[in-house]
């Protein structure tokens, strides 16, 4: 259907304006608590441009482990490392200034080089979302190894995280 | 309209990472520093998803971002459970004040 | 039914449930609560000194003989016995698989052996599990079905469960009786593992584990001292050992590209025929690649069955439980380096089965010599157990694969048997292990007697020779040592009669397998143009040398050393008169521990004779398996291969005759000299020692293991020392003159600064010296802070200078083409344009993408 | 006690009665205009065919502009805020309209009949029945306070939503059909890109039917279909606390021997949630002072907004599903977990010790729940080899025996792990920590009141029902009834249909299972005793998440050996499957041991867990 002709930019604009809104509003605000909401706005808005993709799976795996988990654990963590509610450290004006040239020189670089090259060329769009069985057939066959050692770095993540975050005795 | 092409993905995730570097440097909240790296690891997830979307065909970018997404959780619980030391040895969560190689 | 290898893989599983169940719930199994009355207050002394264990599995007959002996005063605190619960289950575990290893051999015999191959391959066909890729090299998982394997399988686990039921009442006062059969069980898993593993791979890490096992197991009581040391020298020695082995592994994966066993020795003939081959044009050390290879492999087999260089730690491994030296320490562990070698003889060149030939030799000579000056029980079996592996490994390296083989199997009965017989005198005498302090034994325990008899007997070889009859290593030894002798001296006569002889010896054993014999006569052909240099092959595997005349003499004394080593230990620890009252008058036997040694002292009996023909045909049969049949015929040469699977029936006979003068009566001499010498315990020994200094020389090398260990630790403890005082040394002398000096012309040259400029110039010296010094102190502070800035250690300012280099280069990249073209710049007239970037890029995508679409 | 006394109720009565006249004549009064200008327009479209376009314009266009261009000074010279806004919306919706028609190739005669004949004339009627119901409100509510009033108005429902879903359906389907039709569809597609043109619609529709045509144009974009379906779910979602809440409060009632509502309505006070929905909209609107007050009040729909968005994905029925995602469990999975970040917020915002622990036990509590509750869910979804939950239902329309609570031995005790990690992440007794009332006042709503707080319990009843969805959708056969349903009747007819839709496939019974369920919650809510937080961690790391691991891993071993997908293992597969069968079993009785243990010692019990009253520890 040619609906999508039209609806998709739509929905690409209205996805990315969410991400980009929530991002600058992490960068201004000096509100952790209110940083770690728009985070979650930029989460959503990523994982809607995923489901764009035809990345259905990763959409959700999105939303449940960085939406659900991460977020949730690191507004855990500010809950737990601020005394007073309020966390505000400003940065110094000077930093300030140097940062956001540096973020607007690299950001013209790479809009320059992202738009200086046809991108159409040669390209092998894909016409099918992809299925979650092709991922996982993907995961257990090909990339089974990188998946093993993924699987290890859990158990480390895990063991050292109790480690470090263990009572004082 | 314009159609939506690799080259709008690409231009949403530079904006993102350079968000991302500016949350970085900006914050002296040791957790808004984890954000920042968060939004970076998106800006370069959306990067490999879109470019497994419109150039390549092949799924292998979705995985390899889910490799990333994966990362991105284990870092967090470390990162939560450094941090939460570091509080508890400073009273504070200003990475400003982490610059001595004891304590 | 269920297929046979699923059975040996169920036979694996299950003792490894047990180890799984044990190590959870070992401890908290109920404990049946030691007897509280009767003779509890025995308090009798375990090794680990500050264990006290009551002896209450006393049987009640006993009690009014020993009861008044309280060598120790009655402990109050009395820590809990063992827990039978867990040794059951063990037990259990270990019988089930034995069951199923019966079921197993029984339903293998009962095939033909045309039909045990086409069955192996079509469950290898049905059951090979692929498990990963890992670039080229494929890894897959099955079981290694084939007679080698059904039949050590039923060895280890027959053997094994016996040792568990010996161990239930070895072990019973022990307070960590259930981690003893946790670890038992994790070893017989990882044992039973390493015998149907498929490739080198699983092989390797279920020698891995096995050598964990055995580390456990030897510092079980790890209280002790030397139990501890003994089990970090296993331990260490075996990393030795096992680098080796990984470098072999290494090699294997490079240049073959295939860890499966019978896949590595396809590659390896395939290669083979390859005169560009690298691993075997290329060399180190003036020695090709395959060489290195197989003797690196053979270097694991060393480590784990304690051959030469690394035999050391196994004499000291017999701190361990006993059941532990029958079962890991004769019977299968040290075994397994055999059976490695058996595995990878397919890659073996003919240098490397010389060495592995030499190696033997030197073991098996050294280490019988050594066994017959010990005075401990245990020690004289371990070295004896050196001796019969440095048998079979010579055996492999002459090429007498199945004699080998088969001496590995009737050995394993024997020394385990053994092994328990001294376990249970060591048991009964209450941890006596010094033969100086027994004699006089049989009374009290006679069926151990008997039964240790017997073993003896059988590790003696004896027989009668041109009769056929004959017990245990009467066999195998011998068959050994036929071949040998082959390859000593009818070497020549055979390389000229090969024709001939392959294709009689074929037709004569292989006429029910007529796919085998004529597989056999083709490589026997190639092997033999080999030999006579026609062929390209000629260059890539010199002709296998016919074996140096000693080391066919070597063993050949040996033969009659080792029954008169054994004799004596017989002889001191049953025979004659007690040597020490209390020993003897404690000495008793217990029905669960004597039981044991009843069936393996008959399975040792019949295990070479009546069931002798199919224990033999079956590892002759594994001979012809496809993996091990080609390398004998085609590295080691059509003439040992022939001759190996051919000594049966006839052949035997014949090989008997032949050697029926050399070492058929050398039981005979051995025992004898043993009865003179030591009839009436060791005054005639000491006496014989004393008379001469040679003597006395010879005899004092031995007991002190022939300096070898003395040699280690001056090298490697010694050595370590010298380096370290050596530096030392260095480092006072150099440095630290260095700096002395320094400080001292610094001290010259300021004083002598000082007398010219400060005394007669006083404010000239602040002006002049001191600014120096300060303003190099002050300049080096300014430099140092302006270097300190950046390392703040505040992790934002890292963020930022990294994002602001990142941004410089990126733009830099990006608006070149902008900065070329300011005014007054040259512009170059290639500058990349958009089209042909992109069409860069869309060069390597499509490459990518094409990779993508061909899967 | 005079009113003196009471001054909020005082001015009221005179107050009320001003206002219901002053609505009855605006509601009446507009209404009927309104229903005038909808016929008369009609007549005159009917009448003028040609100038449609002309009129249109005019009325449509231009005419709010120039009563914007009129309301705007008057609205500035009053000081009047509405009347400016109004303005400048006139001017907004004119000039939209007015571009529209002039810039694209819209044909005016859709938008007349939609803005100024159907329109109007649907808002007239709405607003003469308002009308109808303020005049007649005594009988309106004699009506409601009838003695099956409840039980009709409650069936009807959802019987008249599963109707109206299934009306839906048709239509669209019919739209669908219309689109494929190439005698109907000849011309090129229309400016949004649909398939159909009014005209081209007209042709089927003659005659008096000739309006359907515009009511079914724009029923051919998905976007419209979705918007009116996406209002199916929120009224259900809104339907469902509301039954929900009253059903709890007389099973409580009875549990704890009172009789529960019984005032408001006429039977069993069914109407007592309508009653507290209308209380709390009245109620005074709080926001802490000190708390962070955007957050504060934007806690609540981020609890909201994500378990509206689980129904997005969660079927009730083949057909009856919003979006069939192919990854809907794992979506459904990540809505409810996000549920969670709008309570920790609003604990958070409220600047209250109270509050600040109720999100703080509430952020360890779901993130330790989920692995369990995951980790369980896994095991049907092995099973199936699926994620889209139609699929995994599909496998389940043979009967009690195919359900998949059953399937292997290791899935009841799945469900028994799911069912409990749900219900706390439902943050349900024994596991509501968060809105511990004995010791946190009311946790992390204790700042909340009036709709904010409501939203709260519309979020968690939400998502009760969801999770019960998913359990019944996973384990307890979905929406198939107990029967196989190749012995339903086949026919097209009416009564078969209703067989069919009542005993063998279809809402009706997802539905009845859901409740089912909910009651189960319910019932334990008001039967067990709240755990303290380190039992509810205990519960979750040292027995769930061993227990889950155990049953994932025995599913794994269980699928691995199946006969069919694996011939070679046969006799070796039989051998594994009864060893797992039988640890399945001896699981499922030593978790039944642990239940009656529970149940015979209760009165030991109180304020410990069973297992330190197990003889030996």
């Amino acid at each position: 259907m040619n609906v999508n002709t039209w609806l998709e930019p739509i929905v690409f604009f209205l996805f990315a304006g969410v991400v980009l809104f929530s991002a600058i509003g992490i960068v201004l605000t000096r509100n952790i608590v209110r940083a770690a909401l728009f985070l979650l706005g930029t989460l959503g808005g990523v994982a809607g441009l995923y489901f764009l993709l035809m990345a259905n799976l990763l959409a959700a795996i999105q939303l449940i482990v960085y939406a659900g988990g991460t977020l949730v654990l690191i507004v855990f963590g500010v809950m737990l490392t601020s005394k007073s509610p309020w966390v505000r450290f400003a940065p110094s004006r000077s930093e300030a200034a140097a940062a956001t040239t540096i973020g607007l020189v690299l950001f013209a670089a790479l809009a320059k080089i992202v738009t200086g090259i046809d991108w159409t060329v040669a390209a092998h769009p894909a016409d099918q979302p992809a299925t979650v069985r092709q991922v996982g057939n993907l995961l257990l066959q090909q990339y089974l190894v990188p998946f093993e050692v993924a699987s290890v770095l859990l158990l480390v993540v895990m063991i050292g995280a109790a480690y470090l975050a263990r009572p004082e005795n | 309209m314009t159609s939506i092409g690799l080259q709008h993905y690409l231009l949403l995730a530079a904006a993102l990472f350079c968000l991302g570097i500016l949350t970085m440097t900006l914050k002296r909240n040791a957790i808004g520093i984890l954000i920042g790296v968060e939004l970076i690891l998106n800006a370069a997830n959306l990067n490999l998803v879109a470019f497994t979307r419109y150039r390549t065909g092949a799924i292998d970018g979705q995985i390899v971002a889910v490799f990333i997404i994966l990362l991105a959780a284990a870092e967090a619980a470390i990162a939560i459970a450094i941090f939460m030391n570091f509080y508890n040895s400073l009273a504070t969560i200003d990475v400003d004040r982490a610059d001595q190689l004891q304590g | 039914m269920i297929d046979l290898d699923l059975a040996l893989a169920l036979g694996v599983l299950i003792p490894l449930i047990s180890f799984t169940f044990l190590a959870f719930f070992g401890s908290k199994l109920p404990g049946i609560v030691p007897d509280a009355h009767g003779h509890d207050e025995h308090g009798h002394e375990l090794p680990p000194d500050h264990l006290h264990k009551s002896d209450h599995s006393h049987a009640p007959a006993h009690d009014a003989g020993h009861g008044d002996h309280h060598h120790f005063p009655p402990k109050e605190k009395k820590p809990p016995g063992g827990n039978p619960l867990a040794g059951y289950i063990a037990t259990a575990a270990i019988a089930t698989s034995c069951l199923l290893a019966t079921y197993v051999l029984v339903k293998w015999v009962g095939m033909a052996p045309g039909q045990r191959t086409a069955y192996a391959a079509e469950m290898a066909a049905k059951h090979t599990f692929h498990w990963a890729d890992l670039g080229k090299l494929n890894l897959s998982v099955a079981v290694n079905l084939d007679s080698l394997t059904v039949i050590m399988f039923f060895m280890v686990t027959f053997v094994a469960s016996w040792i568990h039921v010996f161990s239930l009442g070895y072990m019973a006062e022990d307070p960590r009786f259930h981690r003893f059969f946790t670890y038992l069980s994790l070893f017989c898993f990882a044992m039973l593992g390493l015998l149907i593993s498929n490739s080198l791979l699983f092989l390797f890490i279920f020698w891995e584990l096995v050598g964990l096992c055995s580390y456990f197991l030897i510092g079980f009581w790890f209280e002790k001292k030397s139990a501890s040391n003994a089990a970090i020298k296993a331990f260490i020695t075996n990393r030795v050992g096992d680098l080796g082995f990984i470098v072999g592994l290494m090699l294997v994966i490079f240049y073959l590209q295939d860890v499966s066993l019978a896949g590595a020795t396809a590659k390896f003939r395939a290669l083979a025929d390859d005169p560009a081959a690298a691993l075997f044009t290329q060399t180190f050390w003036g020695v090709n690649l395959a060489t290195w290879m197989g003797i690196g492999l053979f270097c694991g087999a060393v480590g784990k069955s304690a051959q030469f260089p690394l035999h050391v730690w196994l004499p000291d491994a017999m701190e361990g439980p006993t059941p532990v030296s029958a079962l890991i320490h004769a019977a299968t562990m040290v075994a397994a380096g055999v059976y490695l070698v058996a595995r990878i003889f397919g890659l073996l060149t003919p240098q490397a089965q010389f060495v592995i030939a030499v190696i033997g030799c030197i073991t098996l000579g050294m280490t019988a010599l050594i066994a017959a000056v010990q005075t401990d029980i245990k020690k004289v079996l371990a070295y004896s157990t050196l001796s019969q592996l440095g048998y079979m490994i010579f055996g492999m390296g002459v090429g007498a694969w199945v004699g080998a083989l088969f001496h590995l199997l009737t050995h394993a009965f024997f020394k385990a048997l053994l092994f328990l017989g001294s376990g249970q005198v060591i048991a009964g005498c209450h941890h006596e292990q010094d033969m100086r302090r027994m004699g006089g034994l049989r009374s009290k325990m006679p069926v151990t007697c008997w039964t240790f008899f017997l073993a003896v007997l059988a590790i003696s070889g004896a027989g009668i020779p041109w009769s056929g009859f004959g017990i245990g290593g009467y066999h195998s030894k011998d068959e050994i040592l036929v071949v040998a002798y082959h390859r000593a001296y009818k070497w020549f006569d055979e390389v000229h009669h090969s024709e001939h002889h392959s294709a009689l010896s074929s037709s004569e054993a292989y006429a029910a397998e007529p796919a085998h014999g004529g597989d056999q006569k083709d490589s026997h052909t190639t092997a033999s143009h080999g030999s006579g240099g026609h062929n390209s092959l000629g260059a890539i595997y010199p002709q296998v040398p016919p074996l140096p005349k000693w080391m066919f003499w070597i063993p050949v004394i040996i033969a009659y050393i080792t029954p008169f080593y054994m004799t004596r230990c017989w002889i001191l620890t049953f025979a004659g008169k007690p040597r020490d009252e209390h020993v003897h008058e404690h000495a008793h036997e217990k029905p669960i521990m004597w039981v044991p040694l009843v069936v393996l002292a008959i399975a040792s009996v019949l295990c070479a004779s009546i069931p002798f023909l199919t224990v033999r045909l079956l590892v002759a049969d594994a001979a012809h398996t496809p993996e091990a049949h080609a390398p004998i015929d085609k590295l080691v040469g059509s003439r040992v291969s022939s001759l190996t699977p051919a000594v049966n029936g006839e052949e035997l006979h014949d090989a008997h005759q032949a050697l029926g003068w050399i070492v058929g009566f050398a039981f005979v001499a051995g025992m004898g000299l043993a009865w003179a010498i030591y009839r009436n315990g060791f005054g005639f020994a000491n006496a014989i020692v004393k008379s001469n200094p040679l003597f006395r020389g010879i005899h004092t090398a031995l007991m002190r293991r022939l300096y070898i260990d003395d040699l280690y630790n001056l090298v490697l403890v010694g050595g370590t020392h010298v380096i370290a005082r050596l530096s030392a040394f260095l480092d006072k002398l150099l440095v630290d003159g260095l700096v002395n000096l320094v400080a001292a012309l610094t001290r010259v040259f300021s004083s002598f600064t000082g007398r010219q400029l400060d005394m007669p110039i006083k404010a000239g010296d602040i002006g002049f010296v001191d600014a120096i010094v300060n303003g190099i102190a002050n300049a080096t502070r300014t430099v140092a802070d302006l270097v300190r800035r950046p390392q703040s250690g505040r992790i934002r300012l890292y963020i930022l200078t990294l994002a602001g280099v990142a941004a410089l280069i990126l733009a830099s990249v990006a608006f070149w083409d902008q900065l070329e073209a300011l005014p007054g710049r040259f512009k170059p007239a290639d500058s990349k344009t958009k089209t042909q970037l992109s069409a860069a890029i869309a060069g390597g995508d499509s490459l990518a993408s094409g990779a993508h679409r061909d899967q | 006690m005079s009113q003196a006394t009471i001054p909020w109720i005082e001015p009221v009565p005179e107050k009320r009665v001003a206002m219901r006249r002053k609505a009855l004549l605006v509601l009446f009064g507009g209404g009927l205009t309104a229903l005038i200008v909808g016929c008369v327009m009609l007549g005159v479209f009917r009448a003028l065919p040609d100038q449609v376009g002309t009129i249109v314009f005019i009325l449509a266009g231009v005419l709010p502009i120039l009563g914007g261009l009129g309301l705007i000074p008057l609205g500035l010279l009053n000081g009047s805020v509405v009347l400016t806004t109004l303005g400048f919306a006139q001017i907004g919706i004119g000039a939209l309209v007015g571009g529209l028609l002039k810039a694209t190739p819209i044909d005016p005669l859709v938008v007349g009949v939609l803005l100024l004949v159907i329109g109007p004339i649907a808002a007239g009627l709405a607003m003469l029945t308002a009308a109808g119901v303020i005049v007649a409100f005594k009988q309106v509510v004699q009506l409601l306070l009838m003695r099956w009033t409840a039980l009709i108005l409650f069936c009807g429902g959802i019987v008249s939503i599963i109707l109206l879903v299934w009306a839906h359906a048709f239509v669209f389907r019919y739209v669908a059909q219309l689109a494929n039709d190439t005698t109907l569809n000849t011309s090129a597609t229309t400016t949004f890109g649909g398939d159909l043109t009014i005209a081209e619609l007209s042709t089927r529709f003659s005659g008096n039917w000739r309006p359907v045509a515009f009511v079914l144009w724009p029923l051919q974009f998905g976007l419209i279909r979705d918007l009116i379906a996406m209002g199916g779910v929120i009224g259900f979602i809104s339907i469902i606390p509301l039954y929900t809440i009253w059903w709890e409060r007389k099973v409580a009632g009875r549990i704890q021997s009172r009789l529960g509502p019984m005032r408001v309505g006429g039977w069993h006070g069914w109407a007592q949630s309508f009653a507290d929905g209308m209380k709390l909209i009245c109620k005074e609107d709080f926001v802490p002072p000190e708390g962070d007050g955007t957050l504060f009040r934007l806690a609540p729909y981020l609890a909201f907004v994500p378990a509206i968005c689980a129904f997005i994905a969660l079927p009730f029925a083949t057909t009856y599903v919003f979006r069939d995602l192919d990854v809907a469990l794992l979506f459904i999975l990540a809505m409810l977990g996000i549920e969670v970040l709008g309570v920790i917020i609003a604990g958070w915002a409220s600047n209250n010790k109270w509050s600040v622990y109720g999100a703080m036990r509430e952020a360890c509590q779901m993130v330790s729940y989920e692995i369990p509750m995951g980790m369980a869910l896994l095991v049907p979804v092995m099973t199936a080899g699926a994620l889209r939950l139609t699929d995994i239902a599909k496998l389940q329309q043979d009967g009690f025996g195919s359900w998949l609570a059953w399937n292997n031995p290791f899935c009841l005790i799945a469900f028994f792990c799911y069912y409990t990690a749900s219900l706390a992440s439902c943050k349900r007794a024994p596991f509501d920590l968060p809105e511990s009332e004995s010791e946190l006042v009311a946790g992390f709503h204790t700042e909340y009141s009036g709709f904010r707080w409501s939203l709260f319990f519309f979020a968690e009843y939400a998502a009760m029902f969801a999770v019960s969805g998913l359990a019944v959708i996973l384990f307890l056969g979905a929406w198939y009834g107990p029967l196989p349903l190749s012995w339903a009747p086949a026919g097209n007819d009416i009564a078969s249909a209703v067989v069919r839709g009542l005993l063998f496939d279809g809402p009706i019974l997802f539905i009845l299972k859901c409740g089912l369920l909910l009651y189960v919650q319910i019932w334990i809510r008001w039967t067990l005793p709240r755990i303290r937080i380190d039992q509810v961690l205990y519960a979750c790391i040292q027995v769930l998440l061993p227990l889950t691991m155990l049953v994932v891993l025995g599913s794994t071993f269980w699928l691995l050996f199946d006969n069919s997908a694996h011939p070679a293992f046969e006799s070796f597969a039989k051998v594994v499957r009864g060893l797992l069968s039988l640890v399945g079993v001896v699981i499922s009785i030593a978790i039944a041991g642990f239940i009656i243990f529970g149940f015979v010692n209760r009165r030991r019990l109180v304020g410990t867990l069973a297992i330190e009253h197990f003889p030996g520890s």
